[in-house]
C-alpha cells in the first residue's frame, strides 16, 4: 500500500516501480522517484526527529538541501551507515534502512525532551554563565553531560566500504542551477560550441518548474519545456549535464567544487562505481543560477511537526503526489503562497489561507483563490501553533491596519504552510567574493558586484516572474560565452506580490513563548533579544552567542530572520548590522569525496628501491625516511633489532656487510663554472678537487645553519656527482636551483637529478675488496691505484658503474653505483659471492651505530636546524678564503659566534650497560631545584658492538670544553652519570678506511 | 587554488608550483662588508603587503623556472607575471 | 666483449602486463632517456642534434624513433632506443664539441606507461590538474605536471588518444595504481 | 558588572531573562587615555585586562577595526599545550597554561577550558626522538608530558588506528594530560566583560590610520578612524595585520601573513576523548562540545589577507584523517574557514619594544596563539606597563633576528605548534 496521503494520481514519481523503505523499523512502500520524505509523508508520518538542544519534536520544514529538521541516519550495510542525511534530499530506493536520531531511549518517548521544560534556564548562552564550580567540574562532570545531550547522530564506527572519485575538469561556462534560468543559460551559452557544463543538485534537472503544473512558457507546458531544452542540451557534444552534483564551493579564479552523488540512489550499485565524485571545475565563466530559499514565519510553536514551508506543500503535492495533510492552512505575507494553495486545492485539499497583508495590498491572486471556494483571511496574524507531534490547528487573529490585535480564533488543520518570502541563494556569489546589495522591496541581499569571471541570473538575483528569470538566464549564457544574444520567452505571468514580515504580531509576551528563528538549532527569538540585550550587536556576534545559523543547515532557513530581528531591535537598517559571510561548503560534504582516491596504497606514494623486493624476501624490517620505505635490520630467526644489529655491525667490522644506499639523493652538476658554483653553495672549497676524487661536503642556509652534507665526486673537470641525504635530496636541489636561477643566472652550469638513475650498494668491511674484485672490471682496486675518497668508472657484473672508494662504517668500503634497473641483479651476484667472506646484509639502524661509533653526524639527527658547522666541530672544513658562500656571513652574527654554544661531544655512561634514550636532556646537576636548565641533548645513543658498550653523541652548552667533566643525563625515571668525552669511540685516527 | 601565469609554460594551477615569497630583495653582492641589522633585514625582514605585491613563484612541477607575479594579496587577482631579470610592464593581463 | 657477455638481466620496476579495461594503461618498455640542458640561442642555432629536434616550442614532444620533449626555455627529454643509449650519448657529445651543454643519462631514472583510448584523459584528469582536452592538449603537446601526489611528464602521441606517462621510478607503482584505480570508473563503459 | 552564577541564572530564568547588563559597553572615545591597545582578540583584550587588573592602569581603549574577536580569537582550533622545546617557549605556554586553569573564576565567565589531553603521535625514528627531547625537556621544566607506546596511545584514544599496515605507522605518541580546548569566543568575550568592568573602552569599528610622534620620535597618540586619540603608550596586537599596522608607523617587520585554514564536521555523539595532533601526516583534530570534528589544516603557501584560501589545502589534511581514522570517511564537512597568521622567521612570538619609544608590539604567533593568550596578555601588559619585558617574554625580541638568537622550536622539533 502506498500510503494513504498519496495522492491518486500526477507527479513525476514512477507508479510502475515500487519501492520499499525501513523506518524505525517500519516497511514502508513507495515508488521510484520519492525521496525519503516524500515517502514518509504518502504514510502521514511528519515527526521523524528531535531537535538539537530542547529535543523537541520536529517534522519536516521543506523539500530540499535547506532541510534543518529532518535528518536521518541511513544504513546502507556494512560500513555504509552514516548520520544527519537530509531526508528531503535522501532518493527512496527498496531496502534503504533509516532512523530518527538524537533521543533516547525513543523517538516517541525521549529523556533529553525534558530540556524543553527546562528550557527557560537554557537560554542562549547559558552555559557561559555557570558551570564554573567547583573549579575540576568542568571537564569532569557537567561537559561530558552537555556532550551526550549535543551531537544529534551517531559516527560511523567502521572503516568506510565505498570508494571515492576526483576528476578535475575544464569547460567554458559552467552554469550552476538547471531550473529555469540556468536551463535558459545552458541553451544560450552552448550555440556557438563552447564547452559548457550545467549542474544541478537534484535527482532531476529542471528546478521550479518540475512542480509548476500552471505556467506556460512558448505555449507550452512548463515540464514539457524542460524536456524539450534537456533534449536539445543532451543532442549537443558541447555540453555536459551534472545532475545529483552539488556546486559546494567557489574558489580564486573560477576554480568551482562539485559533489556529483553517483550510487546512494541506485537499487542494486555496481561494485565499480564509486559512491561520490569530486570536480574541480576550472571555469572560464560562471553563471550563478541558484534559485532562492523560501523564509519560514516567526510564531509560537512554529516549528511543530506539520508545518512546512508553502512551497515545501506544493512540491509534495505535484512533483511527489503526496498530500502532507488533507487539511492545510497556509499562512504569507506575499503571492507566492496562493500558488501553493491554488495547486493544493486541485489536488482535493481542504485549503484555508492566512494572509498578514491586509485585503488592499493582495493581488489578483486572492479572488482566483477565493474563486476556487478556499477561505482566505486577510489582515490576519498568527498568534501560535497547536499540538506537539503534529500540529493540530492555528490560533489566528485580526490584525488592525494600526497594528491592533483582535480577537483570536482556531483554525484546524493537520497542517500548515507558510512562507515569510523568498532569500535568493547568494551563497556561492558571496564564496566568489562578490559584494552583496540590499535590496529593500525584495527584503533581501542581492548580487551586487562580482569580483570573479561570473554572473547571477533568475531567483539567485532576485528575478521572480517566470519570464524575466528566463530571458535573464538566456543573456547571462549567452554573455558568458561570448556572445551578446538575448531572447524574450512568452511565460505566464509569476505573482510576486509581497510585504516584508518576519516576526508576526502577537499580543503573548515574545520573552514567554518560543518563535523559532534557527529550528535545527533551538534559537527563538528571545534567545536573539537576549543577545542583543547583552551588547551582542554584530551578526556575527549574535550569531556565535545563539548559534544561529550554525547548524547543518547552514542557516538558509534562519540567516533572513535573524538578522531582520536584529536590525530590528536595534532600529537599523538591515544592512547594517551585516550579512554573514558564506563559507564553503554550500551543504555538507562527506570527506571521502574531499579525498577521493588519496587513501590505502594512493594516500601517499611509498618509495622503494631496486632492491626492496629482495630484502622483504630475506625478511627485513623497514621503517620510513621521507617517503621511502628503507631497510632497516635484517633479523635472523626471532632476533629483535637489538641482537640483529649487534650480528650486523659485528660482521661489518670483522667480515663484510652489504647495505642498500640507493636513496642517497644524487644530483649531477655539469658546465664550466660546476667547481665555481660549487665554492658558493658548499662551505668548503672545490677549485683544487681533482677528477677521479671525492670530498665530503657541507652545506648552509642563508641563515648559517647546516642545510645538508654528503660525499662529492668530481667526474670531471666539469662535472660532479652530488650526494644529499635521503630526506634532503628534494630540499638541495631546489636549494641549488633558487640560487642558480635568481642570484647566479650567469654561471655555466646545469643541474640534473639522478637519484633514481642509480642503485647504491655500499660495500663495506674489511674483505670488501677481495668481495668485488673478481666481479669488477676497467677499475684497478688496488689500494694505491684506487685510494679512500676516490671515484672510479667501468664495470661490475657487466654494468656500467660509477664505483666510489668511501665509507660510512669507518670499515674499507666500496659504494656501488649502477644503472638502476641492474640493482638487483648485481646485489644478488655480490651476495653470491659472500657466503665464503661472510657477507651480511645490514640495514640502516646498524648504518647508524657504525658510524656513530666513528663519530660521523648525520643531518637531521645531530642537526636540527640551529646547528652550525663549528657546533659540529666541522669548523676546519669552511673554506674561509673564499669571499662569500651561501651562509658564510650568517656565521658572523653575533649570537653564531658567542661562547657557550651547544657542541658535539660524545657521551659516556657510568654504568655501561644502560643505552640512553635519544632526545635524554643532560644537566650539570640532578639536584637542582626546578625549572632546571639543560645543558643540552642526547642526539644519538647506541649499543656499541665494537666498543662492547653503550655510547651516545650530544650536543652540549661548551662541550668541548666539558670533555673529561661528569654530567647527569635523564632517564625515563630519574637521572643517570656520565662523562663527557670526544665524539668518537672506535678507530679514533682512521686508519681502517685505508686498508 | 590559484590559476598561476607561467610566463614559459601559460596558465597552470598553484599546485604546479612553489612560492618563494616576497621577489626584488637582492641578496647583497658583498654581505661581508654590511652590518648584522642590514644582514638581518634582507634575510628576515619583510613588506608582507596588503594589496598589490610582487612576489617570486618557482614552476616546481612544470618548466621549473623561477619567475616573479604581481598579485593583490587582498583579492589574489594576479595582475601579471614575468620572468627573472625582467620589469613588471605594471599593467595587468588581459 | 666482457661487458656483453657477463652482462646481468634488468628487471625494470613494472611487470609489463597491459590492464584489460578502457583505457588500456600499458608499462611501456625500456628506453634511452637522456635530460639535455642548453642555453635557448645554442638551442636555436643547431636546430637538432643526433638527429633530435632542439627548436621545438616549449611544452612540446617531436614524434619518430629519436623523440625530444621541450620541457623548459633550457631542458629538453631525449628518448630514444633503449639499445642506442650509448650511440646516443656519444654522437650529441660529439655534435656539440665544447659548446655549453649538459647531456645526464637518465634511461633508468624514468617509467614510462601509455594510457590509451577512450576515457583516457579523464582517467588522467582524476590525478592531473591540467586541461587535457584535444584543444588545450593536441597531439604533440607534453608538459611535466601532477598525478595525484606524484610528479610525471604527459606527452599526447596520437589522437587514439594515446597518454605516454613518464615518472620517477620509485613512483611507478604509485603512478600505475593510480590510473589503474581511477580507470575502474569506467569498468563496462562504451568505448 | 552584574556576577554570573547558577543562581543569578535561575531567578532570570523566573524574569524571562529581562535582567542580564550589556557585558560590555558601546563607548564614545575619549580625547586621551593612558595606553591604547591596538586590536581587540583574545590576546588585545586580555593585554587590556591584566593592565587594569595588575597594573591599576584602567584609562585604556582598546580599538578593533572590526567586531571584537572576530580575528583569529575566533577562527581557531583552540589546541591548548605548553609542551614546548626550549625553555623560553617553555616559560610562556606554561605561564599561560597556569592562568588557563582558573580564567573561568577569574573572569567569571565560563571559557570551557577542557583539560582532555593533547596526544601527539609519532610515526618514525625522527619523531620518536623529537617527541622524547621534548618529553624530557619538559619534565626539567616541571611540565607534564609523557611518552606512551601505540597500545597505550589507542587506550587513551580509542578511534586512533594503531595497524602497522597504516602508510605511516603509530611508533608511539606524547600526551600533555593537561592540554585541551576551550571554547574561543568566550575568552575574548570574557576578557571584554572583565575589563569592560574595570572601565577599559572597548571601541569596535575603530581602525588606526595612523601614529603622531613627538620630536623625539616618541608615540604621542594615534590617528583613527573615530578621530585623533592622544596616548604615550601603544601596544599593537593586531595578528595578521601587524605589518599593515606598524607600516602606518614606518616600521617593517619580519613577518609574512598567511591564511590558515580549518573545519568542521557535522556533529555528532560524542565519539572523540581528546586532541590528537600528527605533524608527520599533517592533521589536528578534536570535537567541540557540540559534537563537531574540529580539524586544523595548513597554510597556503602565498601571502594573503584574503581568509580564504584553497580547497587542495583542507584536502591535504583530511586524507591524513582518514588515513588515521577511516571510520571518519563518511563525515561529512559543515564549515571551512581561513584566519590570516603573521608567521615570523623562527616560528616565535615576538613581544616587546620596538625602535620607537611608547610602541610596543606583540605578534608573530604564528598558527598557534591562542594557547598562549592568558599569558601573552598578562606579560604584554607587564611590558607596556613597566617599559621593559616582564623576564617570561624577554627573550622574544626583535633584536634576535639580528644577533641570531632564534627560537626555533618548527626547525629544532618539527612539530606544529
Amino acid at each position: 500500500m502506498a500510503g494513504r496521503n498519496r495522492l491518486p494520481k500526477g507527479g513525476r514519481v514512477d507508479r510502475s516501480k515500487p519501492v520499499s523503505i525501513v523506518f524505525n523499523g517500519r516497511t514502508l512502500a513507495g515508488f521510484a522517484g520519492d525521496t525519503v520524505a516524500s515517502l514518509l509523508i504518502a504514510h502521514d508520518i511528519h515527526f521523524v526527529g528531535r531537535s538539537f538542544k530542547y529535543h523537541r519534536p520536529r517534522g519536516f520544514l521543506s523539500h530540499g538541501s535547506d532541510e534543518p529538521n529532518a535528518l536521518l541516519s541511513v544504513d546502507r550495510g556494512p560500513g555504509k551507515i552514516d548520520p544527519n542525511n537530509r531526508a528531503t534530499v535522501a532518493e527512496a530506493r527498496d531496502g534503504l534502512v533509516t532512523h530518527s536520531q538524537n533521543h533516547w531511549p525513543s523517538l516517541e518517548f525521549d529523556i533529553g525532551a525534558i530540556n524543553d521544560v527546562l528550557s527557560p534556564v537554557f537560554v542562549a548562552g547559558f552555559y557561559y554563565k555557570t558551570f564554573m564550580w567547583p573549579r575540576r567540574f568542568w571537564d569532569s562532570v557537567y561537559e561530558p553531560k552537555i556532550r551526550a545531550a549535543a551531537g544529534l547522530g551517531r559516527a560511523p564506527d567502521a572503516p568506510d566500504a565505498d570508494r571515492y572519485a576526483n576528476r578535475h575538469a575544464h569547460c567554458d561556462v559552467l552554469v550552476v542551477g538547471a531550473g529555469p534560468a540556468g536551463l535558459a543559460a545552458a541553451l544560450a551559452g552552448s550555440e556557438t560550441g563552447k564547452r559548457v557544463f550545467l549542474a544541478d543538485e537534484q535527482a532531476e534537472m529542471g528546478g521550479t518548474l518540475l512542480h509548476d503544473l500552471t505556467s506556460a512558457i512558448d505555449g507550452k507546458p512548463a515540464q514539457a519545456w524542460v524536456a524539450e531544452a534537456l533534449a536539445e542540451l543532451r543532442s549537443r557534444g558541447n555540453v555536459t549535464l551534472l545532475p545529483r552534483s552539488t556546486a559546494f564551493g567557489y574558489y580564486n579564479h573560477n576554480h568551482i567544487a562539485l559533489a556529483e552523488r553517483l550510487t546512494d540512489h541506485l537499487d542494486n550499485a555496481p561494485a565499480h562505481l564509486p559512491r561520490e565524485r569530486l570536480w574541480q571545475v576550472r571555469a572560464g565563466e560562471v553563471v550563478l543560477a541558484t534559485g532562492a530559499h523560501e523564509r519560514p514565519l516567526v510564531f509560537a510553536d512554529n516549528d511543530r511537526p506539520g508545518i512546512l514551508l508553502a512551497e515545501s506543500v506544493r512540491v509534495f503535492v505535484n512533483r511527489y503526489a503526496v498530500a502532507p495533510g488533507r487539511k492545510v492552512v497556509f499562512v504569507t505575507n506575499g503571492a507566492s503562497a496562493y500558488a501553493a494553495a491554488l495547486d493544493a486545492a486541485a489536488a482535493g485539499i481542504d485549503v484555508t489561507l492566512v494572509d498578514v497583508r491586509p485585503e488592499g495590498d493582495c493581488g489578483p491572486e486572492l479572488a482566483a483563490l477565493r474563486a476556487k471556494g478556499a477561505t482566505v483571511l486577510t489582515g490576519h496574524t498568527v498568534l501560535a501553533a497547536a499540538g506537539t507531534r503534529r500540529v493540530t490547528g492555528l490560533a489566528v487573529a485580526p490584525l488592525s491596519p494600526a497594528g491592533k490585535i483582535g480577537t483570536r480564533k482556531t483554525l484546524a488543520a493537520d497542517c500548515v504552510g507558510m512562507s515569510g518570502g523568498w532569500t535568493p541563494s547568494v551563497h556561492l556569489f558571496s564564496q566568489s567574493r562578490g559584494k552583496l546589495r540590499f535590496d529593500p522591496a525584495l527584503d533581501a541581499f542581492v548580487p551586487d558586484q562580482a569580483v570573479q569571471a561570473q554572473r547571477s541570473a533568475g531567483a539567485a538575483n532576485g528575478r521572480y516572474d517566470l519570464g524575466e528569470i528566463l530571458s535573464e538566464g538566456f543573456a547571462a549564457g549567452s554573455a558568458a560565452a561570448g556572445g551578446d544574444a538575448s531572447r524574450a520567452f512568452t511565460a505566464t505571468p509569476t505573482p510576486t506580490g509581497f510585504s516584508p514580515v518576519r516576526v508576526l504580531p502577537t499580543d503573548a509576551d515574545p520573552a514567554r513563548v518560543k518563535a523559532f528563528i534557527d529550528f535545527q538549532n533551538d534559537v527563538t527569538a528571545k534567545d536573539i533579544h537576549l543577545a542583543v540585550r547583552e551588547g551582542f550587536e554584530s551578526v556575527e556576534h549574535v550569531k556565535r552567542y545563539t548559534t544561529t545559523g550554525m547548524a547543518t543547515d547552514q542557516g538558509k532557513s534562519s540567516n533572513m530572520n535573524a538578522l531582520g530581528l536584529v536590525a530590528g531591535i536595534l532600529e537599523k537598517p538591515l544592512p547594517a548590522v551585516g550579512t554573514t559571510t558564506f563559507r564553503p561548503p554550500y551543504t555538507p560534504v562527506t570527506f571521502g569525496t574531499l579525498i577521493g582516491p588519496s587513501r590505502g596504497p594512493l594516500f601517499d606514494p611509498a618509495r622503494k628501491t631496486p632492491v626492496h623486493g629482495w630484502a622483504e624476501e630475506q625478511g627485513a624490517r623497514f621503517e620510513d625516511v621521507g617517503l621511502w620505505k628503507r631497510a632497516w635490520y635484517f633479523p635472523r630467526g626471532d632476533e629483535d633489532l637489538h641482537e640483529a644489529v649487534a650480528r650486523e655491525c659485528a660482521a661489518v667490522r670483522q667480515h663484510v656487510g652489504i647495505f642498500d644506499a640507493t636513496t642517497l639523493g644524487k644530483i649531477e652538476i655539469v658546465g664550466p663554472d660546476a667547481a665555481e658554483f660549487m665554492n658558493r653553495i658548499y662551505v668548503n672549497g672545490w677549485l683544487k678537487l681533482e677528477p677521479g676524487r671525492c670530498r665530503y661536503g657541507l652545506m648552509l642556509k642563508e641563515d648559517g645553519y647546516i642545510l645538508d652534507d654528503g660525499v662529492v665526486a668530481r667526474l670531471a673537470v666539469d662535472r660532479f656527482h652530488v650526494t644529499t641525504t635521503t630526506g634532503g635530496a628534494p630540499r638541495v636541489l631546489a636549494h641549488m636551483e633558487d640560487y642558480l636561477q635568481t642570484e647566479w643566472p650567469e654561471l655555466n652550469v646545469f643541474l640534473t637529478s639522478t637519484t633514481e638513475q642509480f642503485a647504491v650498494i655500499a660495500v663495506q668491511g674489511p674483505k670488501a675488496r677481495e668481495l668485488i674484485a673478481p666481479l669488477v672490471t676497467g677499475i684497478d682496486l688496488a689500494n694505491d691505484a684506487f685510494p679512500h675518497m676516490a671515484v672510479r668508472t667501468g664495470f661490475i657484473c657487466g654494468v656500467p658503474t660509477r664505483l666510489f672508494r668511501v665509507s660510512f662504517t669507518g670499515e674499507l668500503g666500496f659504494e656501488i653505483n649502477v644503472p638502476a634497473d641492474y640493482g638487483r641483479a648485481v646485489w644478488e651476484a655480490i651476495f653470491a659471492r659472500g657466503g665464503a667472506f661472510g657477507l651480511t646484509p645490514y640495514g640502516t639502524e646498524t648504518m647508524h651505530v657504525l658510524r656513530a661509533e666513528r663519530g660521523f653526524v648525520i643531518i637531521g639527527q645531530e642537526t636540527d636546524g640551529t646547528v652550525t658547522p663549528d657546533d659540529l666541530g666541522l669548523g676546519g672544513m669552511i673554506a674561509r678564503a673564499k669571499p662569500d658562500f651561501v651562509g658564510k656571513r650568517s656565521l658572523a652574527r653575533p649570537d653564531l659566534e658567542a661562547p657557550g654554544r651547544k657542541q658535539l661531544v660524545g657521551i659516556l655512561t657510568d654504568d655501561p650497560t644502560l643505552v640512553l634514550d635519544e632526545g635524554a636532556q643532560i644537566v650539570a646537576d640532578r639536584d637542582q631545584p626546578i625549572p632546571i636548565h639543560a645543558l643540552g641533548h642526547v642526539t644519538s645513543s647506541y649499543w656499541s658492538p665494537a666498543c662492547d658498550r653503550s655510547i651516545a653523541l650530544a650536543l652540549v652548552e661548551g662541550g668541548r670544553e666539558r670533555i673529561g667533566s661528569e654530567i647527569f643525563v635523564t632517564t625515563p625515571s630519574s637521572f643517570t652519570k656520565a662523562t663527557v668525552t670526544a665524539p668518537a669511540f672506535f678507530d679514533a685516527a682512521g686508519e681502517r678506511v685505508h686498508a | 587554488m590559484l590559476l598561476i601565469p607561467c610566463p614559459y609554460c601559460g596558465d597552470r594551477p598553484e599546485i604546479e608550483f612553489r612560492g618563494g615569497g616576497e621577489a626584488h630583495i637582492a641578496r647583497p653582492s658583498d654581505p661581508q662588508t654590511i652590518d648584522d641589522q642590514a644582514w638581518a633585514e634582507f634575510l628576515f625582514y619583510r613588506t608582507n603587503p596588503k594589496g598589490l605585491m610582487a612576489e617570486r613563484w618557482n614552476h616546481a612541477h612544470g618548466c621549473q623556472r623561477w619567475f616573479n607575479a604581481l598579485r593583490d594579496t587582498v583579492s589574489d587577482r594576479i595582475l601579471e607575471s614575468y620572468k627573472m631579470g625582467e620589469k613588471p610592464i605594471g599593467g595587468g593581463r588581459a | 666483449m666482457l661487458e656483453t657477455v657477463n652482462r646481468v638481466t634488468r628487471a625494470t620496476a613494472l611487470a609489463a602486463t597491459a590492464s584489460a579495461g578502457t583505457p588500456e594503461i600499458a608499462p611501456l618498455p625500456d628506453a634511452a632517456r637522456f635530460a639535455l640542458r642548453l642555453r635557448p640561442a645554442l638551442a636555436s642555432e643547431m636546430g637538432a642534434v643526433a638527429g633530435f629536434p632542439l627548436d621545438l616550442a616549449i611544452n612540446s614532444a617531436s614524434s619518430g624513433p629519436r623523440r625530444s620533449i621541450r620541457l623548459g626555455p633550457d631542458e629538453w627529454l631525449l628518448i630514444g632506443d633503449a639499445a642506442e643509449a650509448e650511440a646516443i650519448a656519444a654522437e650529441i657529445a660529439q655534435a656539440f664539441g665544447e659548446r655549453f651543454h649538459a647531456l645526464v643519462e637518465i634511461s633508468h631514472r624514468n617509467v614510462g606507461i601509455a594510457v590509451r583510448g577512450a576515457h583516457a584523459a579523464d582517467v588522467l584528469n582524476a590525478g592531473c590538474p591540467l586541461d587535457l582536452a584535444a584543444a588545450a592538449f593536441p597531439t604533440g603537446f607534453a608538459t611535466r605536471t601532477l598525478l595525484g601526489k606524484a610528479e610525471i611528464v604527459l606527452i599526447r602521441e596520437d589522437d587514439a588518444p594515446t597518454y605516454r606517462v613518464e615518472c620517477w621510478r620509485s613512483f611507478a607503482p604509485y603512478v600505475h595504481g593510480f590510473l589503474l584505480e581511477a580507470a575502474r570508473d569506467f569498468d563496462g563503459a562504451q568505448t | 558588572m552584574r556576577r554570573f552564577s547558577l543562581k543569578s541564572l535561575i531567578s532570570e530564568a523566573f524574569n524571562a531573562h529581562q535582567g542580564w547588563e550589556r557585558q560590555w559597553r558601546t563607548p564614545e572615545p575619549k580625547a586621551a587615555y593612558d595606553a591604547v591597545i591596538v586590536g581587540g582578540g583574545g590576546h588585545g583584550l586580555a593585554t587590556a585586562y591584566y593592565l587594569a587588573k595588575e597594573h591599576g592602569i584602567t584609562n585604556i581603549a582598546v580599538i578593533e577595526k572590526g567586531w571584537l574577536g572576530g580575528g583569529n580569537t575566533g577562527r581557531n582550533t583552540t589546541i591548548i599545550r605548553s609542551n614546548y622545546l626550549y625553555e623560553e617557549s617553555e616559560a610562556i605556554y606554561e605561564h599561560a597554561m597556569k592562568l588557563w586553569a582558573g580564567l573561568s573564576q577569574e573572569l567569571n565567565y565560563n571559557v570551557m577550558y577542557s583539560q582532555r589531553g593533547v596526544l601527539m603521535l609519532a610515526h618514525n625514528s625522527h619523531d620518536v626522538q623529537s617527541f622524547k627531547r621534548h618529553v624530557y625537556a619538559n619534565r626539567l621544566a616541571g611540565i607534564d608530558n609523557e611518552w606512551l607506546t601505540p597500545d597505550e596511545a589507542k587506550e587513551f584514544c580509542p578511534p586512533l588506528n594503531i595497524s602497522p599496515d597504516l602508510r605511516y605507522p603509530i611508533v608511539g605518541a606524547a600526551l600533555q594530560r593537561r592540554g585541551g580546548v576551550a571554547r574561543h569566543d568566550a575568552v575574548a568575550w570574557g576578557f571584554a566583560r572583565g575589563a569592560d568592568a574595570m572601565g577599559v573602552d572597548i571601541l569596535q569599528n575603530c581602525e588606526v590610520t595612523g601614529f603622531r610622534r613627538d620630536a623625539g620620535g616618541a608615540i604621542e597618540g594615534v590617528e583613527t578612524s573615530k578621530g585623533y586619540i592622544a596616548t604615550r603608550r601603544v601596544g599593537v596586537v593586531a595578528a595578521g595585520h601587524t605589518s599593515v599596522v606598524m607600516a602606518r608607523a614606518g616600521l617593517r617587520m619580519p613577518l609574512e601573513s598567511f591564511p590558515l585554514q580549518a573545519l568542521v564536521s557535522e556533529p555528532v555523539k560524542p565519539v572523540f576523548p581528546c586532541v590528537v595532533m600528527s605533524n608527520a601526516v599533517h592533521a589536528y583534530i578534536s570535537q567541540s562540545d557540540k559534537g563537531e570534528l574540529v580539524i586544523g589544516a595548513g597554510t597556503d603557501q602565498y601571502i594573503s589577507y584574503s581568509q580564504q584560501g584553497g580547497l587542495h589545502v583542507p584536502i591535504h589534511t583530511l586524507d591524513a584523517i582518514c588515513e588515521l581514522f577511516p571510520q571518519f570517511s563518511r563525515m561529512r564537512m559543515l564549515r571551512s574557514w581561513g584566519g590570516i597568521v603573521d608567521v615570523t622567521p623562527d616560528r616565535s612570538p615576538i613581544i616587546g619594544k620596538t625602535p620607537i619609544p611608547g610602541l610596543y608590539v606583540n605578534c608573530g604567533w604564528g598558527t598557534g596563539g591562542f594557547k598562549a593568550t592568558p599569558g601573552s596578555g598578562n606579560v604584554f601588559a607587564w611590558t607596556i606597563a613597566k617599559g621593559e619585558p616582564h623576564p617570561i617574554n624577554a627573550p622574544f625580541t626583535l633584536d634576535r633576528f639580528r644577533t641570531g638568537r632564534l627560537i626555533d622550536e618548527a626547525a629544532a622539533a618539527a612539530v606544529a605548534h
